[in-house]
């Protein structure tokens, strides 16, 4: 019976789990009770994935009535494993946020945090796990207010100005994907993405259409922080909770980026003939300046925050470039570097977590010598960054190989180039830390205390937990391939 | 804003104190009356909240915190939200699916009722309290 | 002669290098070498493969010339490129010491000069 | 058995070092090149540790005759270095030692371009913290060139591969030729890491840098593998001929002039190594043997002479002839063992040179390359100018620099005695090398007229020095820096970059604003856009966002509508 009525309890359980926290209020005891309901969700997540690899497609009409009319949660190979991935993230910083929440959270708030996470993860699972496109609005709410009210947790009073930004921004975004969907819905009279995918072609106006679609594109697009619409990213990663952003930047976007993918393929995917241009004029441009632009960028910052939060902004560059090529390899990497560039960052984040723990700040130049004091978490920060990198028997490399595999295979050996050059740069920016943190000498007169002073092991074993994992499927990278390519074909072919 | 205090506008204590049932009355009503009429949860929670902030403006902020303290709005909210969700897990437990009112009592039409009786009532309250908790919030910012 | 090492006076083994008259006989043998190897030339007839390389003399001339002009072109191509060790300032290992806390120095200053003589 | 292939053997080694202590970690570096070689010798010809990854079939290890050799002396020259940093107490450096002689190995043994691919890098990656071990600020410098072209020559190989791989569909790295644009790009990646004329520049530039002992490791590995990958790759290739012609000639000038013995060793590196490149040229099986041998023979003396220049820096503080001399006196041991090598490298008979670059001549000679076969004798006689008499020279006689160091300790003369004696024995038994060749050619290198004609060469080039140092003609040892072909991104770039800098600052509000200031502008100004506050990495204000947005959207409504 409960095989039945798992898609309904992946959004249930975190969904439950908010009030009761608010409930509890206890900090302890609200960490626990989100710890453990976000755990089931990983289970339901795997037993998801397990069920859609036997049986192939889930579907799951809420109130019991049937999908056209009423909302449809539909699990495929395409967002079965991203639903683990983001469960699975959630849980892993979940578990490492305990002290670092401590100490950077005022303590009667810490009730309302884990709260508000709850909501978040609920809110974007269920983007993932909806059929509906009008309920996906309405989860993307969910999880966007609550991640405004994460990042205002942030410890200075810059994380105010950077929520509120974010809001604006993210409202637009959601406003113009509200205004698309009532365009579509004025036009096919139908709101589950299944039957919106049929009903678009002999629908009565193509101008409707379109207008859904560019509204929806840009919208989506600025939620996913696609390069000219990025902007609120790098405060918004700057100055919350360093948790929150080790979070966000495995979920929030990759999230996003799926639903993306969902309205171009699945619903629009029909008509490729108007996708052509959004592709080629808006997407490719986007992604290639995006990785390149942001690369610099991510070289001359001297915050280890915002220079990851640059470099998310390239990587997702990568994937978008990905998806840009249209083709069967083209999504296969792009939907593989999702998976792989939400490990690495959020491995990443929560290395830069670590040291902000012990010295309170990530100032780059004041790093000297930090493998003395803090050596595991510098080598988790330089194996992750190998990893961002692209160095052979990482993830990071699976996804760039094979996204440089699909542009060459499309002819398109410019962007393979550039990939390769933003790699260099992705070597330049990850080096310059390395260097300061292994080699430095000691320049200021006591910048960082002496002896060994390592982060709690509560924060290093979930982090090192993340990095084998992408160790893992980093030297066995054609499982993560298989999955992929899996849900390429499932995009390409539409809904079935 | 300016909040009144207590001694002066005797007639517009005197007067609000009478209203006061009403509206709240009024809440419930379009609360209960909601799965046939026109109302619901919604509107019945910002109805009832706005007792809650009239009695706020003429008595004053601190006078309304010990009538109705956070806590309880806190409380409020979560289990407005719990109320919600246990329907939907009864119907869970009841082996159909999450939300699917029709099996909650012997027959389709009366489960129905009680689904969405049960339902809008999680969502008033909720709306409610969170109404209330905004206008504590932008109250008290000086 | 002697040689001062860690306080003791040790003999050097291969001290005779230094006496003139060692010099002057290895010169001398170089040079009784040299003719020796010319004159076997014209004896031993070499098997040869390059067309020229036959010819009397080929590798001594060869040798000898082209040690020449290469120390010469050398020396030319030092009046050209030789800079200062600073030239490429701290970029440059060729301006800074080997850091000495990674070796084992040890070097007796020349106090053995009068021994010598 | 895939678990315990040679270049994994090395791989655990490291992995060990990390956690145990220095005694320890000493006896993994020495235990870890016996253990290889002992798998080594186990292992079947053939193709083994095949695996599947991202939907190819990585070969791991394809071993033959070539690959063996190659293998071989790797495993030796580690082995020999693990002696002679018998004192060393740096984790860094025993770990990334044992990290590159492994992924060296793996580059020889790899039987497909992904894992040379992967093998490539690594060898990048942990041979840059030999350089960085010296912990001063100008090492790290010189490291992170370092690092950016040897990383440069793995992204030109992968970049390489790819196109490869598109073109023929196999990934097997086997004979190539100079084909097509992916051949090209595999091909200016090996040359890269070989060293070929104006990319040889990184050379010079590291091996000096390295820590005593990482230098001797380094001079062994990354350009012995590049040689290999070429002949595997390229071998027949005319071009490489000439180019291997040039990389004999040129650098013996550089050489003689060099003031850093470590410098002048690098520099004679890049020399020899023309010899093997112009080996794999021509490409018969006789000059594949030649280089081979070559390879063999070059790794050891070459570290032989890295060896004692080391001790000498060691002992004394300095490795520049104009701060030494007069060290036989309190070195003679030090000393033999450099003139060893010394008498190797300028291949005098009974040495190991001679026994494999006579192989290179006469394979060129055979094949009528006679403008090749001159400029390689030319060169045999510029090998002796600056590895045959100027190391020891300069080092261990001519003028009494008045220092007194102590003679070298006792794991480095047992390291030197130990190289010594191989290139001895190879050379006076050279059997014992030819059957490990790739191919089997009967050949005898001491015959009359080989001798005679080495002979009168050195001896005549000999007397040239001596009448050179008579007639005050030979240049003197003086400090200095000489410049090269990394002038150019050294010096030119960025002393031209930052003028074009200043020149656009001062000329910004005339009119003059010509392609220069523009360029200079455009530099100025990613950086300035760049840096934290710059309009890129600001967080934009909520209006500019808005506006951005718009514009998009209105864009994409344009496109999509007309």
């Amino acid at each position: 019976m409960i095989a039945t009525q798992l898609p309904a309890l992946q959004i249930i359980i975190p969904l439950f789990a908010a009030p009761i926290i608010v409930l509890v209020r206890r900090s302890e005891l609200a960490w626990i009770i989100a710890v453990v309901a976000n755990l089931m969700c990983v289970l339901v997540a795997w037993k998801l994935l397990g069920l859609v690899n036997e049986q192939g497609i889930i579907r799951y009409s809420l109130g019991g009535w049937a999908a056209p009319t009423g909302i449809e949660y539909y699990v495929d190979s395409v967002n079965a494993p991203l639903l683990l991935l983001v469960a699975a993230i959630s849980a892993i910083v979940l578990l490492y946020a305990y002290h670092s929440v401590k100490k950077s959270v005022d303590s009667n708030k810490h009730y309302l945090f884990y709260a508000a996470w709850m909501l978040c993860l609920s809110g974007l699972l269920g983007m993932l796990i909806t059929g509906d496109a009008f309920n996906v609005f309405v989860f993307l709410e969910i999880s966007s207010l609550s991640t405004y009210m994460l990042i205002a947790f942030g410890s200075d009073r810059r994380a105010l100005t950077a929520s509120f930004r974010y809001l604006v921004l993210g409202s637009i975004g959601a406003s113009f994907i509200l205004i698309g969907i009532g365009f579509l819905y004025a036009a096919t009279g139908s709101l589950n993405m299944l039957d919106l995918a049929q009903r678009i072609p002999d629908a009565s106006s193509e101008r409707a259409i379109l207008v859904a679609f560019s509204f929806i594109s840009i919208g989506l697009m600025i939620k996913s922080a696609i390069f000219p619409l990025h902007a609120w990213l790098a405060n918004a990663y700057h100055h919350a909770p360093i948790t929150v952003t080790a979070f966000l930047a495995g979920t929030a976007t990759k999230v996003s980026l799926y639903v993306f993918l969902r309205f171009l393929f699945s619903v629009f995917g029909t008509q490729y003939n108007f996708e052509y241009l959004l592709f080629n004029v808006i997407l490719l441009p986007a992604a290639v300046l995006g990785f390149l632009i942001m690369s610099v960028v991510a070289v001359f910052q001297t915050d280890l925050r915002r220079m990851l939060a640059y470099s998310s902004v390239a990587q997702i560059g990568y994937i978008v470039a990905g998806i840009s090529l249209a083709t069967q390899a083209g999504l296969t990497a792009g939907y593989v570097h999702i998976i792989n560039h939400a490990m690495i960052k959020t491995a990443l984040f929560m290395s830069v977590g670590c040291i902000i723990y012990r010295l309170g700040h990530a100032h780059r130049p004041s790093l000297d010598n930090l493998i003395q004091t803090m050596p595991l978490t510098c080598a988790a920060f330089i194996i992750s960054g190998l990893s961002l990198i692209g160095v052979p028997l990482t993830v990071g490399f699976v996804s760039k190989f094979t996204l440089i595999g699909a542009a060459m295979e499309k002819g398109w050996w410019m962007m393979a180039a550039l990939v390769l050059v933003s790699s260099v740069l992705a070597i330049i920016y990850i080096g310059r830390v390395a260097d300061v943190m292994l080699f430095r000498k000691q320049r200021l007169p006591n910048p960082i205390p002496q002896g060994r002073n390592e982060a709690p092991l509560s924060m290093l074993v979930p982090m090192y937990g993340l990095i084998f994992m992408s160790l893992y499927l980093g030297v066995y990278g054609s499982k993560t391939l298989a999955v992929a390519s899996e849900a390429a074909t499932q995009l390409l072919g539409g809904f079935r | 804003m300016k909040l009144y205090p207590r001694q002066r506008h005797r007639v517009l204590q005197v007067i609000t104190k009478l209203i006061i049932p009403f509206v709240m009355l009024f809440a419930l009503y379009v609360q209960f009356h909601g799965d046939f009429g026109p109302g619901g949860g919604f509107q019945a929670g910002v109805i009832f909240a706005s007792a809650f902030i009239l009695h706020g403006l003429i008595f004053g902020l601190q006078h309304t915190r010990s009538v109705l303290t956070p806590t309880m709005l806190r409380v409020s909210m979560a289990v407005g939200v719990l109320l919600y969700l246990l329907t939907g897990v009864v119907s869970m437990l009841r082996g159909a699916e999450f939300l699917n009112y029709d099996v909650l009592l012997h027959d389709p039409i009366h489960g129905q009722h009680l689904g969405i009786f049960a339902v809008e009532l999680g969502v008033g309250i909720t709306v409610y309290a969170v109404i209330v908790s905004l206008f504590y919030g932008f109250a008290s910012k000086r | 002669m002697a040689i001062v090492m860690n306080g003791k006076k040790i003999t050097a083994a291969f001290a005779w290098v230094e006496s003139p008259t060692a010099v002057h006989m290895a010169i001398k043998i170089l040079a009784g070498l040299c003719a020796l190897l010319f004159l076997l030339d014209i004896i031993i007839h070499r098997h040869t493969y390059v067309p020229g390389e036959g010819m009397w003399g080929f590798y001594t001339f060869t040798g000898f010339f082209a040690f020449t002009l290469i120390v010469l072109g050398a020396k030319q191509l030092r009046s050209w490129i030789l800079r200062d060790e600073n030239y490429y300032g701290e970029q440059s290992v060729d301006s800074e010491e080997y850091p000495t806390s990674q070796l084992d120095i040890q070097n007796e200053p020349a106090v053995d000069r009068e021994n010598d003589q | 058995m895939t678990w315990l292939i040679p270049p994994l053997i090395f791989f655990y080694g490291a992995f060990l070092c990390l956690f145990v202590g220095r005694t320890q970690r000493t006896f993994i570096t020495l235990l870890a090149p016996v253990i290889a070689l002992v798998s080594l010798l186990m292992l079947p010809m053939g193709n083994m540790a095949q695996v599947q990854f991202l939907g190819f079939e990585l070969i791991f290890i394809r071993l033959d005759k070539l690959a063996f050799v190659f293998s071989l002396i790797f495993i030796i020259a580690a082995f020999l270095a693990a002696i002679y940093a018998w004192h060393v107490n740096d984790k860094i450096q025993q770990v990334s030692t044992l990290l590159y002689a492994g992924a060296a190995l793996g580059g020889v043994l790899a039987g497909d371009l992904i894992s040379l691919f992967l093998y490539w890098e690594i060898t990048a990656v942990a041979s840059v913290f030999l350089i960085w071990a010296r912990r001063t600020p100008a090492a790290y410098a010189t490291g992170m060139r370092y690092l950016l072209i040897q990383v440069g020559s793995g992204v030109l190989l992968l970049a390489g591969l790819l196109v490869h791989y598109n073109d023929t569909g196999s990934i097997l790295f086997e004979h190539m030729g100079l084909v097509s644009t992916g051949t090209l790009l595999i091909f200016l990646a090996f040359g890269i890491k070989c060293a070929f004329p104006l990319m040889h520049n990184w050379l010079q530039d590291a091996y000096p840098a390295a820590t005593v002992t990482g230098t001797v490791v380094l001079s062994s590995f990354t350009t012995k593998m590049a040689v290999y990958a070429l002949a595997r790759g390229y071998a027949g290739e005319e071009i490489l001929i000439y180019i291997g012609a040039v990389m004999t000639l040129f650098p013996i000038f550089f050489a003689e002039i060099e003031n850093d013995l470590r410098k002048v060793l690098a520099y004679s590196l890049n020399n020899q190594l023309g010899f093997m490149v112009v080996g794999v040229g021509i490409g018969t099986e006789l000059a594949l043997n030649g280089t081979a041998a070559h390879a063999f023979c070059h790794i050891l003396y070459k570290s032989l002479l890295f060896m004692s220049v080391g001790a000498v820096l060691y002992r004394t503080g300095t490795s520049k002839a104009s701060e030494l001399g007069g060290l036989y006196k309190t070195m003679p041991i030090t000393m033999v063992c450099c003139l060893v090598g010394a008498a190797s490298i300028s291949a005098f008979p009974l040495f190991s040179g001679f026994i494999s670059k006579s192989l290179i001549l006469d394979a060129s000679a055979k094949n009528g390359y006679y403008l090749v076969w001159f400029a390689l004798v030319v060169a045999s006689a510029g090998v002796l100018s600056h590895s045959g008499i100027k190391i020891p020279y300069f080092t261990f006689f001519a003028h009494d620099s008045g220092k007194r160091p102590a003679e070298a300790p006792m794991h480095m003369r047992i390291a030197m005695i130990i190289t010594a004696s191989l290139c001895v024995i190879i050379g006076v038994f050279p059997s014992l090398l030819y059957q490990l060749l790739p191919y089997d050619v009967a050949y005898k290198p001491y015959t009359t007229s080989h001798v005679l004609a080495q002979m009168q060469l050195l001896c005549f080039a000999l007397l040239a020095f001596v009448f050179l140092m008579i007639k005050g003609i030979h240049p003197p040892e003086v400090r200095g820096i000489n410049l090269d072909s990394d002038w150019v991104y050294r010096k030119i770039l960025p002393t031209t970059l930052s003028a074009w800098a200043a020149s656009a600052m001062s000329v910004a509000n005339t009119w003059r604003i010509g392609l220069q200031t523009q360029a200079s502008e455009w530099i100025i100004g990613i950086r300035r856009l760049s840096s934290p506050g710059g309009l890129l990495a600001k967080g934009w204000g909520v209006n500019s966002m808005v506006f951005v947005v718009t514009l998009l959207l209105l864009l994409v409504l344009f496109l999509n509508l007309f």
